[in-house]
């Protein structure tokens, strides 16, 4: 109980502040924007094809706005030795890490679900033909990216590079579950429900975001104190 | 001392590794379907197993490391990643090699070929993120963390094949894959080498490592005035 | 019951030692100055106490607990280099959140009363990015002080400071002293510092060199303490 | 003369640093190739169409990786309030702004002539078929990609967001550039030389690092000294 | 000849003014101590003496040219908040650099004479991120008086260093006086800057409160000054 209380408070400050000044929600925005655009330019989207790639495209940017997103969580706390004054509190790491996750889960939703009329607008795209399994799989990939994202950004934040290497070592440790998401959400756009092969893609979705979280609530501890 | 064992185990894997070629190349008939190109199994697989074994090696040692804080775990932890990318390498250039000549091109996009490539970019990722932290310390307890979650894209490569379809060979060493006894033989007993060759390569890193720290911490006390 | 006990403390960077074998230990309404000359390890020590860093070696108990524990940490305060504020947030909201995390009952109450205490209370609904420096500097205070902790951890905190920050500081810290409280703090600002302590403990290149009362000898010369125990 | 030679000196503090420590280089690599692999899942590149966006999922790779360096470029002199200390020296702040450029320019082209044989490999395209008209077009979208996203670094250098806006600002800015890079690269890489109307897209490059290189020279001024 | 003019200088951040309408001159061979609390401008002013602001209204002219002139920079040194040297490179190759972009003639003469003056040329091709925090300092000095400023802007220079750096700095500081040099110091510590200063200049949130010399009143009891012109 009271855990999940530190965790609330903990998110809830994060969405305070971060809306407060929409400041990454903002620039998270405009950069998923600007990549569905320079994509429109690389990839002529008039073509039969985008329908074939339409999965993949969304999730792309997705993981890349989403970036931001996570790169701005614990660099957040930097700006005045904040983290220091979170860590010597008495409130555990795990509850702080999942309080930060939390927070980014929410604001990473919610840019995906700006997202995602624009990409149906952009590509010409019936992409509320499914709206609940696509729900399901926003849902879940969302866990997973925020999950892995926040371990990264709490291992990174003390770097020198950090805003290098942040997308550096996230997105390959993501490529399981962003290749999940994007083989469900293929067909789920094309209007086709999840069945038989793509079963096994959701439970891969679910194993990864299941070993992630354990993993990262094992973890955080070493993470957090030197 | 410890050296000349280690310059023993090195002679010892050569002369093994040549022992091996020769019978590969006059002892071994060609594959039936491949050919005289199907001997680069013979390395294409023990790489791959080399190289896991070394991830595998480096979770022990930063486990350790976490439990332990002593940076010798570290240094193994390091030397095994290092050695396990260069056997990753191998395993990857020698399949591509091998995807060459039987499929005519150097990559396909296949779960296999792409996992273990993965794979590979999180351990330099690990090297990469040591590079970016200065403070030895600080250094071995995120890079332990990293070696850690990189590891759990090791089962996925090695489970790719059962789990997806590929263009890559189902197995066939272990399930119910069948595999000539000779040839099976002659793959183990070339991955004996392959394994002494990382053996002694981690020694020798391990060593360099520990110099490293030891003249790092005498130029400390020396920039400290 | 010890305030506080450094029982053997290392810290080491790779192989080069930063603390070595610290001991010493706090009575309960002692302040100690921690002294030391650049590099001494003064904020490599603090973080240590603070739970912010974990010794390589040896042991730190704070009454008589880990500092990784809940009440140990409940029990204590910490000013630093950085403010450890929200810029996006307003000073009372900043306060709550502290509170909050520090699971007191009345949060609200706490937080208004350590305003006053400060003489934010007018602008309290402020945010935190338009106050200016002195102001932020209160806040700092105010939010280490939030708790009330029983043992307060100080890292240069007269630093940039003008005369009348410090004088609010100094009182804050008076106060709370004579409530029995224990403060430690490193400071290059020896005057300032030795007014204020009762104890000394002089770091020198990651090894202790002195604890003890801090003498009136100490008082009319503050270098007086480098040229008797530290090296030339 | 005096000019030249301030430029040398800060484009070889600053390859001189970088190639030290490696640091953005390695890490700027790696994200090259993490972004092939993640464009490789998004579009199944075996089919044929890989051919015809082989261009712009080149220059999209490029425009990410470069932003990791351009990022670090003004980032790097933060560390110790370096650039304080380099624009009170008398050296005048084009000379420091066309140092940094040249600086990241260099860096920048390394990581293409790395890249692209991988690309080769990864997406099976022979792309050496047309080396020289390839290399024209390297060399002119990047010199328009370090000078903008040089003058976006110094911009953003002391905003908290750095991380948020410089991709945010930068990437819309070098649509046009990244356009005609895109449009001569794809015929490029499958053998066609540059001719008819793609000649409009190779004087469009070289009119936008002429304009840009201008305009930045003109308002460094502003921008390094506020 | 005045070595510095500061004339009419304001500086708005937006509407708000932090400077209002500076004024005073500085002479050759003068040291002027920059004082006020926090918030009262200091840093802004400097940094505007440096060239490395535009005031928004008024002038500031160093040995009578614009500071944004290549031989007005040439004059100056600035020791800031930070160190202003690269962890990358080594301590010779810091120095080499800024040689450079001060366009010394005997880069590498000059290079080496001030690291064997300030006790680094042991040390001198060891990369600066190895140093310790005292051996950065003095890098950092002898890049600042390594082209030999006749003009030097410090920035509250004594903060966090311990007695050994702050008699090292003192001392430099006291040679280039004497050798005609002319410095402007802004610092919280009074008594430090007080000994140093011939000139005192003290700013009032923003306003000019007080010019002129360094009286011995002030050095008995640095916060006269405060007292006296400032605001209570
Ligand atoms: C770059 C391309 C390739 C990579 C990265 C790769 C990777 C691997 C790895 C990691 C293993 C060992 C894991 C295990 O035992 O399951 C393996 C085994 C094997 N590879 Fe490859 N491979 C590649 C190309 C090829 C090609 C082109 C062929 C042949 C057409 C091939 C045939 C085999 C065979 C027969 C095995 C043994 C399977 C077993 O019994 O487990 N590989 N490969
Ligand atoms: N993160 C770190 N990595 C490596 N060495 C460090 C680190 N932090 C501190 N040190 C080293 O540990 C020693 C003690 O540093 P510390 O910051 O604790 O000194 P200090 O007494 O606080 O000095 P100062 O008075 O300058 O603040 C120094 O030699 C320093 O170089
Ligand atoms: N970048 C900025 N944006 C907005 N306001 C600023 C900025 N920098 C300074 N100020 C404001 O200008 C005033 C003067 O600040 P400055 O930093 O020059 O004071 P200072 O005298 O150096 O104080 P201190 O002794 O605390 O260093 C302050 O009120 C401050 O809030
Ligand atoms: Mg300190
Ligand atoms: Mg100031």
């Amino acid at each position: 109980m009271l855990f999940l209380r530190q965790v609330a408070t903990v998110a809830a400050k994060d969405l305070r502040s971060e809306l407060r000044t929409k400041e990454a929600l903002n620039a998270s925005l405009s950069f998923a924007l600007v990549i569905l655009l320079l994509f429109s330019f690389a990839f002529d989207p008039t073509s039969e094809m985008t329908r074939e790639i339409s999965g993949g495209l969304l999730w792309l940017v997705f993981a890349f706005a989403g970036a931001l997103i996570l790169n701005r969580s614990f660099a957040r706390e930097l700006e005045n030795d904040c983290l220091d004054a979170l860590i010597a509190s008495p409130v555990p790491a795990p509850a702080l890490f999942l309080g930060k996750v939390a927070a980014n889960y929410l604001l990473l939703l919610g840019i995906e679900i700006v997202c995602l009329p624009v990409f149906g607008v952009f590509y010409n795209v019936r992409w509320a033909q499914q709206p609940l399994w696509l729900l399901l799989v926003l849902v879940l990939a969302s866990w997973g990216i925020a999950v892995v994202g926040t371990v990264f950004s709490a291992l990174t934040v003390n770097l020198r590079l950090r805003e290098l290497m942040l997308p550096m070592l996230v997105y390959p440790m993501l490529i399981p579950c962003l290749m999940a998401a994007m083989q469900l959400t293929t067909p789920l756009l094309a209007g086709q429900p999840v069945e038989g092969d793509l079963l096994a893609w959701l439970r891969m979705l679910v194993g990864f975001d299941i070993i992630f979280t354990a993993l990262a609530v094992m973890l955080i501890d070493t993470v957090l104190i030197g | 001392m410890r050296e000349k064992i280690l310059y023993g185990l090195g002679a010892l894997a050569a002369v093994l590794l040549t022992h091996n070629i020769w019978k590969m190349l006059t002892g071994l008939p060609d594959e039936a379907f491949q050919g005289a190109i199907f001997r680069i199994i013979f390395f294409h697989v023990p790489a791959a197993f080399t190289c896991f074994a070394c991830y595998f090696t480096s979770l022990v040692a930063s486990i350790l490391y976490l439990k332990s804080k002593q940076l010798k775990y570290d240094s193994l932890s390091v030397s095994t990643i290092e050695v396990g990318l260069a056997f990753g390498a191998a395993n990857l250039i020698s399949g591509m090699i091998w995807a060459r000549i039987i499929w005519g091109i150097w990559w396909t996009w296949d779960w296999r070929l792409t996992s273990s490539l993965i794979c590979w970019l999180l351990y330099a990722g690990y090297l990469v993120l040591r590079r970016a932290v200065e403070e030895p310390t600080e250094r071995a307890r995120l890079s332990a963390v990293m070696s850690i979650l990189s590891f759990s894209v090791v089962p996925f490569v090695f489970f790719s094949i059962k789990w997806f379809r590929t263009q890559h060979p189902q197995p066939v060493l272990y399930g119910e894959g069948k595999m000539d006894s000779a040839y099976r033989s002659m793959l183990y007993f070339n991955w004996l080498p392959l394994l002494m060759v990382a053996v002694m390569l981690v020694a020798v890193r391990m060593m360099q490592e520990r110099r490293q720290r030891e003249i790092d911490a005498l130029r400390r006390t020396v920039h400290a005035f | 019951m010890r305030a506080l006990a450094v029982e053997g403390v290392w810290k080491f960077y790779g192989d080069y030692p930063a603390l070595r074998d610290i001991r010493f230990d706090v009575e309960p309404g002692e302040c100690v100055a921690l002294l030391g000359r650049n590099g001494a390890g003064k904020t490599t020590l603090l973080r240590i106490l603070a739970g912010l860093s974990r010794a390589s070696k040896g042991q730190v108990k704070v009454f008589e607990k880990d500092t990784l524990d809940r009440a140990a940490r409940g029990a204590m305060g910490m000013i630093g280099h950085g403010i450890g504020i929200y810029d996006e947030l307003s000073a009372l909201e900043n306060l709550r959140l502290f509170a909050g995390l520090y699971g007191l009952e009345h949060a609200d109450r706490a937080a208004m009363e350590w305003l006053e205490r400060t003489g934010l209370d007018r602008v309290k609904d402020g945010l935190v990015r338009e106050f200016s420096r002195g102001m932020r500097q209160r806040l700092a205070v105010a939010r280490a002080f939030l708790h009330r902790p029983k043992l307060m951890l100080l890292d240069e905190p007269f630093t940039a400071l003008d005369d009348r920050a410090i004088t609010l500081l100094q009182g804050l810290l008076k106060e709370s002293l004579s409530e029995g409280s224990t403060v430690v703090m490193s400071t290059h600002q020896l005057r300032e510092a030795l007014e204020l302590a009762t104890n000394v403990v002089l770091i020198n290149r990651g090894k202790l060199a002195h604890t003890g009362e801090r003498t009136q000898e100490m008082l009319n010369d503050p270098t007086y303490l480098y040229r008797t125990y530290g090296e030339s």
